[in-house]
């Protein structure tokens, strides 16, 4: 099964390219991932499977109503309320308590978003018949999808977006200073709890847009998650709590070792290199290679 | 009950000798001897068992009170001395020996029980078989999540290798099976050791260690099926032909790990793995190695699971590469070891026997109705938990018990 | 301290109590029933599937497929005349997701129901823990799964009417290099592309064997995981390696996303074709992969075009039932379940005082001889014909080759090898 | 009087800051020092480089004239330097008992000599069997100081340091420590560094006094010494305690 494609320049420079399309999204999804557990220091393992379930419902309402956009603007209202409800209802009880109890409550929250879906929509995969640009983008020698260089760049702009957020904005900023302390923060009188809600919020919202621009490029089904959940705690973990900028680049990484991996490895074995990188990481840089903490 | 432990004539060696309302009692420490008590009384319900040491306590000023370790002692000697002051170590020695005692009978005598019922239908024993299998890992894995706190997800990769390691030795090479078996078991502990080494040394822990075993999973996955490809590797070799021996097997296997999880509760080593788990550092200022306890629990754990692989092996009659390193299984053993309540032993065979029993059970009965039914009832379980009582099923015991004795005193309350 | 002990001895004998109450009642739950008596009435058929976990999908359809063809057996045909018209009672369990679930379930099927038949259980591993069982029981089990390895165990009473996964390889290849032949392309290099699971593997190295065979070149020969979430590097792989025509083994979700990748992608190749179960043709893949499939072609072990009165008759009559063009797992069963009836027709002639001996069922099985005209399992069936090897394999099996063409404004899959369909012709090279 | 304990120009920066700076601490044996110093000065830190939680940048850590600078916590613990926590680190689903045989069971092997030992100290301290099975989850702050302590003298240490356990207390529990530490030094005979900012504590309880400030040594001696020295004066009314 081993055949390594002849190893030239001009693959490594697609496969390099290739990767950050990737890594980009993948960077998008890991964002809200680590926001949550940035600020609230809650360990979410039902990130994966929020993802999912947001894009079930984004590809339902976007076959309904056969427009994107409304999918889109509909399907964040409703997350805005499912993340306040899910922290009200769950992730409340759960902040400061050891991570044992998160992991297994959030794991909790994963099996049942997950069986929920295989019932309610069964296992075949779903995708949205029509992409917005089917058509192929050549850029000097390579050539490249539209689609997924429309969606990359999305989620670069969205992550810039949250740069400035979390840097320029009060909510951002207060946020950041309960990240850093908390009580210091209480005393400086922001209201701690309502940052926290804000923050989970947010975070879902982010996987939410994570999983519309998924949706544009590929199919959805109820164990999506899972393929998802890891990746984006290794990202996490890679990028550390070094602000989004870490994020990003920790994305890149990971997106471009999993492309190089299937060029030069096999597809089938791309996974090694990623997660190896991963725990080598957290070795010997456990604040992540860009962590500030 | 303490009548039974009554006994006229004096083992040999050192105890604890006592008299409290006009009985003597021989009273036992922790492991090793409990698990030499358990031998030691299997003939005769003497539950005795033999200290390193007698303790004898000659002054009773409350305070400032001295032990001393006399080589024999009279009666009268002994008649000298207020029962009070020992009634608090009678409690948990008499604890940590009938205690174990108890159990023990009651896991045999449930497991017999459980034989005599399922016999008669291969599927209940079969099934039944599959989740003493489960409660057995599940028990080893509290040596490592329950004592020593590090939420390790990596059950199903420890099991893998040590069930392929031990197949291909005993069908290609032809060992004996229970050679191949701790074979297996060993190549997964030093698996493991390899692992853990770095692992502690750099101070992974949390969600990091959680996430790197998880991971480690997926890289043996992806490495082992590429290596000898994707397809049922069957065995040829069967040393155990029917469900009899199976269970037969499995249970042997359980009640080992369940006395093992016994020794290391009662041990040093259990004592320091729960200072570890409640916190490092302060566990490390008082002098415990925090790493290389750590480490040691990850093997034992890794050690067991791998070895039991093999039974899994023979359960389905082959192994094979594609996803059987599952981070699923894992998971889910990690979640039943949690909801047992972390480091409590019965709470683990409850949660395995009766979480998983229902699972298993609504999933064979009503999947094809709600599919993953099973899945649903742990994630609601989990939330609860969480929610409710962080502590698990021995939590919700307590609960109760605190609840039905309000007045009862606790062990040592003479007063 | 009394108070501890005896607390704990009070719970043992609780539990063993209740336990041995359940063991007791399971005793007569689950009692042994009375030896069949040679006027059979009933035929009890076991039905075991994945019913839930990823691969629900194909198991629930299965299931669907075995409900029509009892009702038709029990009620149009009158049941097996050859016993007296005894009726078929189907009954069907979940493998799980994993091989101990599955024999779990075979177990529970066997004791419960003690069924005469067994058929299942579509994935391999699944399908290799029931057969553990029914070789024990001396149960016949005719799977509907298609990896090879299944029928070269030796095992005794399994069957397999199928084609073998291969054989779904090889088809592809050979359906590619006539339709080359007859549009005057010329062929010579491809790249095969299959999911790392052990099905996609076989057929896989089925049609790599195949095209060595056939003087075809293999470029390239990449293997993916299921959960693979973006082709780019393998397109562009399968790029540099410049192949004619691609032969792709896919699951289910990744066959959705590969399709609509390289749709996006720019690159050209003469022709697609998928091999093996369920690929681009199936209606849930064109549903979510839309025009990104149209003109792949996929294997089928089943022929839903088949232009036989009992073809047409079971497709319309499934399509009425559940409102969807039956797919390979449907198929499969339709035309396995038949050949179970005609085997069982066979035994009632052959041992008339006691056919649902296993052994004797063995016998039926392997004397069957079927074709379009002495039966109906051979109408539903590609080659039109039904003959067992001693090892249980089908010595005539045979994959069709279906592809996605625009009908009139909607894509449906249509039959275009070994013969085309009447008023379809193949469209190649893709355009 | 033979020298237990000395640091030779021990130093420790966090980043920018320097927490200790050049600090040549030495306890005699049998004593009980006291080391005092408004928040911050550098005291736990001190404690910390000591005990090796932080490994110092620069300097040396003599323990009967051996060098254990930058050995493990553990060992430094075996080799008789136990320590308790300013903010308590209790074992909160272990009973009191248990969290001290835990100690208790690096020097002996067997459990019930351990437990007895256990008991022992525990009593000592004054602790009934009731609270001795009582779970970590549910005691007091000072029966917690008073564990955390208990932990620490079971492991029969030579030396003993005492992290601020006064904090957080009330006035007469405070009084109830001043008594219980020179009991327990008196009995188990455990030399001590008393650490405090709170002079009165100190001057009640200890034998010397060092003070630090901003990471340094200013002043040594006999308590009224140190009261009359100008700079501890300045110091501490500089910051009002």
């Amino acid at each position: 099964m081993f055949e390594p494609t002849a190893f030239d320049l001009s693959a490594i420079v697609t496969g390099v390219v290739n990767g950050l399309v990737l890594g980009s999204l993948y960077a998008l999804a890991s964002l809200g991932l680590a926001l949550i557990f940035g600020v609230l220091d809650i360990i979410n393992f039902a990130h994966g499977d929020i993802l999912m379930i947001s894009s079930y419902i984004i590809y339902l309402i976007a076959l309904s109503t056969g427009n994107p956009w409304v999918a889109l603007l509909s399907s964040l209202a409703l997350f805005a309320l499912f993340g306040a409800g899910v922290y009200r209802g769950i992730i409340h009880y759960v902040l400061g308590k050891e991570p044992l109890i998160q992991i297994a409550i959030t794991v909790g929250l994963g099996l049942i978003l997950q069986n929920l879906a295989l019932a309610l929509f069964r296992a075949e995969p779903r995708a949205l018949p029509s992409t917005l640009f089917p058509y192929p983008l050549s850029i000097g020698p390579l050539t490249l999808s539209a689609n997924r260089v429309f969606v990359a760049l999305v989620s670069i702009i969205l992550c810039i977006l949250v740069h400035y957020y979390s840097t320029r904005t009060k909510l951002g900023l207060a946020s950041r200073a309960v990240a850093e302390n908390r009580e210091a923060a209480w005393l400086m009188g922001i209201n701690v709890p309502l940052i926290y809600m804000a923050t989970f919020t947010i975070g879902v919202l982010l996987t939410t847009t994570a999983a519309f621009l998924w949706m544009q490029i590929g199919p959805v089904d109820p164990y999506l998650g899972t393929i998802f959940g890891l990746l984006c705690w290794i990202i996490v973990a890679l990028g550390g709590l070094g602000g989004v900028a870490g994020i990003i680049a920790s994305g890149f990484i990971i997106g471009v070792l999993d492309s190089l991996g299937s060029m030069f490895l096999t597809p089938s074995g791309k996974y090694i290199p990623m997660y190896i990188a991963f725990i080598l990481t957290i070795w010997f840089k456990p604040r992540g290679l860009f962590g500030r903490r | 009950m303490l009548r039974s432990l009554r006994r006229r004539e004096f083992p040999r060696g050192n105890y604890l000798w006592i008299v409290v309302n006009g009985f003597e009692y021989f009273f036992a420490s922790g492991f090793p001897g409990s698990v030499r008590v358990f031998i030691a009384s299997l003939p005769g319900l003497s539950g005795l068992h033999v200290t390193q040491k007698p303790l004898i306590r000659i002054k009773d000023n409350n305070s400032n009170t001295k032990t001393h370790h006399p080589r024999v002692n009279t009666r009268r000697e002994v008649n000298k001395f207020k029962p009070t002051i020992y009634l608090q170590l009678i409690a948990s020695n008499y604890r940590s020996v009938t205690g174990l005692y108890l159990r023990l009978i009651g896991l045999v005598v449930l497991l017999v029980a459980m034989y005599i019922a399922f016999m008669t239908s291969k599927y209940y024993l079969l099934f039944t078989t599959n989740l003493v299998f489960f409660a057995a890992i599940v028990l080893a894995w509290n040596i490592i999540g329950g004592y020593a706190g590090q939420l390790d997800l990596g059950s199903a990769g420890y099991m893998g290798v040590g069930a392929i390691v031990s197949s291909i030795l005993s069908n290609n090479i032809g060992l004996h099976p229970l050679i191949s078996i701790i074979l297996g078991g060993l190549s997964s502990a030093l698996l493991a050791g390899a692992i853990g080494f770095p692992m502690f040394r750099f101070g992974v822990r949390e969600v990091w260690y959680a996430l790197s075993t998880a991971a480690i999973v997926v890289i043996l996955n992806n490495a082992v099926r590429l290596l000898i490809g994707p397809y049922e590797y069957y065995l040829r070799v069967r040393p155990i032909k029917t469900y009899d021996e199976l269970y037969l097997a499995t249970s042997i296997a359980l009640v080992l790990v369940f006395l093992l999880n016994y020794a290391v509760n009662n041990s040093r080593l259990g004592y320091y793995l729960k200072a570890i788990r409640e916190d490092e550092l302060a566990a490390e200022a008082i002098g415990v190695d925090t790493r290389r306890y750590k480490l040691l629990a990850l093997m034992i754990y890794a050690f067991i699971v791998g070895s039991l692989g093999y039974l899994y092996v023979v359960m389905i009659g082959y192994f094979y590469t594609y996803r059987f390193f599952d981070t699923g299984i894992s998971v889910s053993i990690a979640i039943l070891g949690i909801i047992g309540g972390l480091g409590s032993i019965e709470g683990c065979l409850v949660s395995a026997f009766l979480l998983r029993g229902v699972g298993e059970y609504l999933r064979t009965s009503l999947a094809h109705i709600i599919p993953g039914l099973h899945l649903l009832l742990y994630g609601a379980v989990l939330i609860a938990l969480g929610v409710i009582e962080p502590e698990g099923i021995p939590g919700i015991a307590r609960r109760f018990t605190t609840l039905l004795k309000t007045t009862k005193r606790p062990m040592g309350g003479v007063k | 301290m009394e108070g501890v002990a005896t607390k704990t001895l009070a719970i043992v004998l609780a539990v063993v109590v209740v336990v041995v109450a359940i063991g007791i009642g399971l005793y007569y739950m689950t009692a042994p029933p009375a030896p069949t008596p040679s006027k059979v009435n009933e035929v009890v058929i076991g039905l075991i599937e994945p019913l839930t976990g990823k691969y629900a999908v194909f198991g629930q359809e299965a299931k669907q497929a075995a409900e029509l063809i009892v009702d038709i057996i029990n009620n149009e045909l009158g049941g097996i005349k050859s016993m007296g018209g005894a009726r078929l009672k189907l009954v069907v369990v979940d493998a799980g997701g994993s091989p101990d679930e599955a024999r779990i379930a075979a177990e529970r099927l066997i004791s419960e129901n003690r069924p005469h038949i067994v058929l299942g259980a579509y994935i391999s591993r699944m399908t290799a823990a029931v057969a553990e069982v029914t070789e024990r029981e001396k149960t016949i089990l005719v799977m509907d799964a298609l990896v090879d390895d299944l029928t070269e165990r030796g095992w005794q009473y399994v069957f397999r009417v199928a084609p073998k996964a291969s054989m779904h390889g090889a088809s592809a290849v050979d359906f590619v290099l006539d339709a080359a032949k007859k549009a005057g392309v010329e062929v010579k290099r491809v790249v095969i592309l299959n999911e790392d699971s052990v099905f996609g593997t076989y057929v896989s190295n089925g049609a790599h064997t195949e095209a060595v065979k056939k003087g075809i070149e293999v470029a390239n020969h990449i293997t993916y995981p299921y959960d693979v979430a973006d082709f780019s590097s393998i397109l562009d792989t399968i790029k540099r390696s410049n192949p004619d025509f691609i032969v792709m083994v896919p699951y289910f979700s990744d066959g959705v996303l590969f399709a609509k990748q390289f749709a996006e992608s720019g690159l050209k190749v003469k022709f697609i074709a998928g091999a093996g179960g369920c690929g681009f043709t199936d209606p849930d893949s064109i549903k979510a992969a839309g025009e990104a499939v149209l003109y792949y072609t996929n294997t089928y072990s089943f022929n839903p075009y088949r232009n036989t009165e009992w073809t047409k008759k079971v497709v319309s009559m499934f399509q009425q039932r559940y409102g969807k063009l039956p797919t390979e797992a449907g198929g499969i069963i339709f035309y396995s379940l038949f050949t179970v009836y005609e085997a069982l027709e066979k035994a009632g002639q052959m041992f008339p005082d006691n056919p649902l001996n296993p052994d004797n069922l063995r016998q039926a099985f392997l004397s069957l001889d079927l074709n379009d005209s002495n039966s109906i399992a051979a109408q539903l069936y590609p080659s039109g014909r039904i003959k067992f090897a001693p090892n249980g394999d089908n010595l005539y099996a045979l994959a069709v080759v279906l592809q996605v063409q625009k009908i009139n404004g909607t894509l449906t899959p249509v039959l275009v090898w070994p013969e085309p369909q009447p008023g379809v012709s193949v469209v190649f090279p893709r355009p | 009087m033979s020298t237990l304990l000395e640091t030779r120009k021990l130093t420790k920066r966090f980043g920018g800051i320097i927490a200790v700076k050049e600090v040549d601490f030495k306890v005699e044996k049998g004593v009980i020092k006291g080391l005092i110093g408004p928040n911050g000065s550098g005291k736990t830190t001190l404690i910390n480089c000591i005990t090796g939680v932080h490994r110092p940048d620069e300097g040396r850590v003599f323990f009967e004239s051996r060098d254990i600078t930058g050995l493990p916590p553990h060992r430094v613990a075996k080799i008789g330097i136990a320590r308790t926590w300013q903010i308590v680190r209790p074992f909160k689903k272990m009973t009191v008992l248990e969290a001290v045989m835990t100690s208790a069971l690096i020097r002996v092997k067997d459990l019930s000599v351990a437990r007895s030992e256990a008991v022992d100290v525990l009593k000592l301290l004054g602790f009934t069997e009731e609270l001795m099975n009582r779970r970590g989850s549910d005691i007091t702050l000072v029966q917690h100081k008073l564990v955390d302590l208990a932990r620490a003298i079971v492991l029969k240490p030579k030396l003993l340091f005492v992290d601020e356990i006064a904090a957080g207390l009330r006035p007469v529990e405070v009084e109830g420590l001043i008594d219980l530490l020179r009991r327990v030094h008196r009995e188990l005979d455990i030399t001590m560094v008393v650490v405090e900012h709170l002079m009165t504590f100190i001057m009640k309880l200890s034998d010397d006094i060092a003070v630090m400030h901003e990471g340094q040594l200013i002043a040594e001696g006999s308590p009224e010494e140190v009261a009359k020295n100008p700079r501890v004066v300045e110091v501490y009314l500089g910051m009002r305690v």
